[in-house]
């Protein structure tokens, strides 16, 4: 079910996913800053690098990136969570060079930082516009538990099977769980 | 590469020149496909969606079918849509003149004014999707002209006496 | 003033005659030509073409120039003012010179010259001149690029189109253009083009390019260099660089007529009607070719000139020398 | 020439950002974002040695319009307008990835009907922007008819549009669960009419463009591109097809009915700029062969399925991707449960494609770059969202 390169990835948690349902095959959760490392693994197994996106949640920025083999659905997102008050990753240019443009783009609409990256300036937004766009308030935001169903929860261990809905508390636990880990 | 390839190559060029003279050519003496537009039309403005306008009712066609709930202006995503309403008068008020406010408006069932924006609008059709009582369709006039925009806010009532009386 | 001044056989009364008749017929002529190339393209691109001015639109040249005249002159900042407006006026003067030696009819050459051939190519190459001018003083680097690109051009098909005249001039045993044009009959087949054809289309080919037409309009290329080195000119400054392009069209046409094509002579009759007929048949090649085809590259252009023309041009010369001394 | 203080003129942050390079004698272009060749307000500075360009980095973001901004303030059917504006030539594939992402989202089903009309009009946009795209690029090339002649075909197509849509640029023609309205009765004739039609053209685009000398010695060997280069940079479509790889994600992850279809994908291996060309040609074709089977069985029953007035997926995220006329779009929906999406995100094929330019453009001449540029086939507002 899951393939066997990503356990190379360094993964915190892996979800498989219903292409059907969601377009998506594997969700692989890593480090931030193990980044680079996962991408030279897909890198290497031939994956697109298709883009990065951002989303803003009550546990931090989530970046996602898309990748696909060039045939077939297989779909791969790998997710990284960053906190909102030290928002940062390595950049990933150096291994997709196509990556430069979308890291800005990441950086235009969330002021996230990609540390290492050639070039990191404003690429659609104008040069002397202050803030960022798609950063939202505090009470806007939903956390992961509120986005994503249960099944993926379960998948990466954020949620009991049995819960129906998770407790705010529970998944604090397992993020804090997590962080030790590493 | 030798030399005779060298030419042929050469030729083969020079021919696909001349070719291309011939195409242009040929087109030259052909009929021209330019509808010169004031004294021509094209043929196709039937199918031709302009700005929303409203449906009569089958037994009176100046009077609209619309319902005043407001949903069309909704489901508007850029706001072009206003519909007014007598607001209805509280305790005590009722020698005052009838206020006009946004629909929906309780006890009010037909709107005392719609009117659409055309300078917002962007044909997306949400508003006569979500119509529940299917009272707003497209118009088909295709010479909207006007030298100020205010002239872009069509009151629709009106709109609908005037193509009432011209039938 | 002398008595002799008066008389229309003094060269210096035919000289302002003649310069006078040029300016008339290179400004009508230049006014039917905008006419013709906007008739051809739309006809070409399957639309009417100008339509309303007029009967046929036959009046939008005129009404173009009223508002080229009419339009501000403004010059970009930090142009050299001098060489910016220079430019404009130089593109236009040399090409008029041109026109005197030119043979219309027997009976009308402005001026009779047995170097006519050797002044033509002299004031047609001063004209790549204000484009460098044009180009540098505008203090653009658009232009600059343009500019740049209108020498290397310039120099390119200069040498091919030379070889190709000097064939003709080799075969006919004189430079002057009158007397070339006297040495073909009316016939086809008594002329030059036909008896000749590698020099014909050589000279063709080097005159689009020498009047930077498309294919060959690297300089204003305005795909890639927005307009080239007429980027800055506005008003009548474009409108003179307007004009000398197809004024420059006219004269290399009516050389090549001259040359190639027999000028005035034709069967059955001849006159300034043929020579005029015979210019228009090539100005309409020129403009159906500018409205088929896509824009050669730069290098590709050289490549072309250096590569085909100079030598396929230098045996063509090879070729009538050895049978003028077989011959005479 | 008189001394100009160019510290007067007022800063530009970009070119500030571009410093003049280590060697000297380089001239910095800026080419655009008023340029006829950049198709819309793209600016590209260039650094030049002669006519060699030695750096080249495209300024984006001058029709920057935040539509992921506006999704989120906007509910699910009323962000559907804003997909028809990001790429307006190719307007019914964005709508589609859209709409699709969406109703995978809600679990939504179309009817066969509405597929098989969703496939038709999307080919017949595909062959309106690929035709736009032909004129276009010879006119970046310097032949000013062929945009003509390919308008000509363009407008009978267009037609058919608009008596489907109502409108000729900016549809806004699906729906959740299917299209907006049914099609007229005569749409499948008028089609086939079409594709026979466009067919018997395509010989004439050959032999006045596609064989023409000129027009080869300006795109062979210009721009060289092969896959991994395309892969790394992310460039999908006909960018990633004319490098020699048939990949299109109508095959590859088969949405909706394409599936059913028997269509050939074009690919050409040389990665050059007439690779890229042919494959746009030929996919003229394929997108013929498929309008053909789309409509000449078209299935009876209704064209949308019922879907909510108020839509609310339950939360959780759905991408989907939809072959483009310029690539891979992709739309990633993230939904909270609420009536409007939490994130959108919106990959436009452009934008990778675009990427790649500075690497292609690097040690050609500006003629080329000018070439390679109309290559890509950019749209601008679809890089810029």
């Amino acid at each position: 079910m899951i393939p066997a390169f990503v356990a190379k990835m360094g993964p915190v948690c892996s979800a498989p996913m219903d292409h059907a349902k969601t377009g998506m095959t594997l969700s692989v959760t890593v480090e931030a800053a193990k980044v680079v490392q996962a991408m030279e693994v897909l890198d290497a197994e031939g994956y697109l690098l298709e883009d990065v996106m951002a989303s803003d949640l009550q546990d931090g920025f989530e970046i996602t990136y898309h990748l696909s083999l060039l045939d077939g659905a297989n779909r791969l997102v790998v997710r990284a969570m960053i906190p909102h008050d030290a928002p940062s990753l390595p950049t990933i240019s150096g291994v997709y060079p196509g990556a430069d443009w979308h890291e800005r783009e990441c950086f235009d609409f969330y002021g996230i930082r990609f540390e290492g990256h050639p070039n990191l300036h404003y690429l659609l937004l104008p040069e002397d516009f202050e803030g960022h766009p798609l950063v939202k308030a505090d009470k806007a935001r939903k956390s992961l538990a509120d986005l994503m169903p249960l099944g993926y929860l379960v998948d990466c261990g954020l949620a009991e099977p049995e819960a129906e809905k998770p407790k705010p508390a529970a998944v604090k636990a397992v993020k804090t769980a997590k962080t030790e880990d590493a | 590469m030798s030399v005779s390839a060298l030419f042929e190559e050469a030729c083969t060029g020079l021919k696909s020149l001349f070719v291309g003279l011939g195409i242009t050519g040929k087109a030259f003496c052909q009929p021209q496909v330019t509808v010169i537009y004031p004294k021509q039309e094209v043929d196709n403005l039937s199918t031709f969606r302009g700005h929303v306008e409203l449906v009569g009712k089958e037994d009176d066609p100046s009077v609209p079918r619309c319902v005043a709930c407001g949903a069309c202006v909704k489901a508007c995503p850029s706001d072009c849509l206003t519909i007014l309403c007598p607001v209805p008068a509280k305790e005590g008020e009722q020698d005052a003149p009838v206020a006009m406010g946004p629909a929906p408006q309780k006890g009010s069932k037909t709107p005392g004014a719609v009117i659409v924006d055309f300078s917002l609008c962007s044909l997306c059709g949400q508003c006569a999707k979500t119509c529940p009582v299917d009272s707003l369709r497209f118009s088909d006039n295709p010479y909207m002209v006007a030298l100020d925009r205010k002239e872009f806010r069509i009151d629709l009532m009106a709109r609908l006496k005037r193509q009432a009386e011209e039938e | 003033m002398s008595p002799d001044l008066l008389s229309f056989d003094h060269p210096l009364t035919r000289l302002v005659v003649g310069l006078l008749c040029v300016f008339a017929f290179v400004g009508l002529n230049g006014l039917v030509l905008v006419w013709v190339e906007r008739k051809v393209a739309g006809h070409v691109q399957l639309r009417p073409g100008p339509l309303h001015v007029g009967p046929y639109g036959l009046l939008q040249p005129i009404v173009d120039a009223v508002k080229l005249v009419g339009k501000q002159l403004a010059m970009p900042a930090g142009a050299d003012k001098y060489l910016y407006w220079a430019a404009p006026l130089l593109a236009f003067a040399p090409v008029t010179v041109c026109f005197l030696p030119l043979p219309f009819d027997p009976d009308l050459a402005p001026m009779r010259l047995n170097i006519g051939l050797v002044l033509i190519l002299a004031f047609s190459g001063l004209g790549v001149l204000s484009l460098i001018l044009a180009g540098w003083g505008s203090n653009n680097k658009w232009g600059l690029l343009g500019a740049a690109r209108a020498v290397a051009q310039s120099v390119a098909y200069e040498v091919p189109l030379l070889l190709a005249v000097m064939s003709v001039a080799i075969t006919a045993g004189s430079l002057d253009l009158y007397e070339i044009t006297g040495k073909q009959g009316g016939w086809p087949w008594q002329w030059y083009g036909v008896q000749n054809p590698l020099a014909f289309f050589i000279f063709l080919v080097c005159a689009v390019a020498e009047t930077n037409r498309a294919p060959f309009d690297l300089p204003e290329a305005e795909s890639e260099l927005t307009a080239g080195f007429h980027t800055e000119y506005s008003g009548m400054g474009f409108g003179l660089f307007f004009l000398a392009e197809y004024a420059n069209m006219i004269v290399v046409s009516g050389v090549a007529a001259a040359l190639f094509l027999g000028g005035w002579q034709g069967p059955f009759l001849s006159g300034i009607l043929w020579f005029l007929v015979k210019v228009y048949a090539i100005l309409l090649l020129m403009i159906w070719m500018r409205w088929t085809y896509p824009r050669v590259r730069f290098d590709q252009l050289l490549n072309l000139s250096w590569k085909w023309l100079t030598p396929l041009a230098i045996i063509d010369l090879a070729l009538v020398v050895i049978i003028k001394g077989i011959g005479g | 020439m008189q001394a100009f203080d160019t510290a007067q003129l007022p800063r530009d942050p970009s070119s500030v950002r571009f410093e003049p390079g280590p060697t000297e004698d380089k001239l910095i272009l800026s080419m655009g974002p008023q340029h006829p060749s950049t198709h819309g307000v793209l600016r590209i500075l260039l650094e030049l040695d002669g006519e060699y360009i030695v750096r080249a980095e495209p300024v984006l973001g001058y029709i920057h319009r935040m539509h992921e901004w506006m999704a989120e303030q906007k509910t699910y059917f009323q962000f559907m307008p804003n997909m028809g504006r990001v790429d307006y030539l190719h307007a019914m594939a964005w709508n589609w990835a859209y709409a699709g992402a969406v109703e995978r989202l809600a679990g939504i089903e179309v009817p066969e009907r509405g597929e098989h009309i969703r496939v038709a009009v999307t080919e017949l946009n595909r062959i309106s922007s690929h035709l736009l795209w032909w004129g276009a690029y010879l006119l970046d090339l310097g032949a000013f008819t062929p945009i003509m002649y390919a308008f000509d075909d363009r407008e009978i197509l267009l037609d058919i549009l608009q008596a489907v849509t109502g409108s000729r640029l900016t549809y806004s023609y699906f729906t959740f669960g299917g299209v907006y309205n049914d099609v007229p009765d005569d749409f499948a004739s008028r089609c086939l009419a079409f594709t026979k039609h466009l067919r018997s053209r395509l010989p004439m685009y050959r032999d006045l463009v596609t064989d023409n000398v000129i027009l080869r010695g300006r795109c062979e060997g210009i721009g060289e591109m092969d896959v991994d280069l395309a892969r790394r940079y992310g460039a999908t479509g006909p960018v990633l097809r004319g490098s020699g790889a048939p990949v299109d994600t109508r095959r590859a992850e088969p949405y909706s009915v394409y599936g059913k279809f028997d269509f050939r994908i074009p690919a050409y291996s040389q990665g050059d700029a007439m690779a890229r060309y042919m494959v746009r040609m030929d996919e003229l074709e394929t997108s013929c062969d498929i309008i053909d089977q789309a409509v000449s069985n078209l299935p009876d029953g209704p064209c949308s399925a019922k879907a909510p007035k108020t839509l609310k997926p339950p939360k959780g995220e759905a991408c989907y991707a939809v072959e483009g006329a310029r690539g891979k779009i992709l739309v990633h929906v993230r939904s909270d449960g609420g009536p409007k999406p939490y994130r959108v995100k919106l990959r436009a094929p452009g934008f990778s494609n675009l990427s790649v330019f500075c690497e292609l453009a690097r040690g050609t001449l500006l003629a080329d770059a000018v070439s390679i540029l109309g290559s890509l086939d950019l749209v601008i507002p679809e890089i810029d969202r």
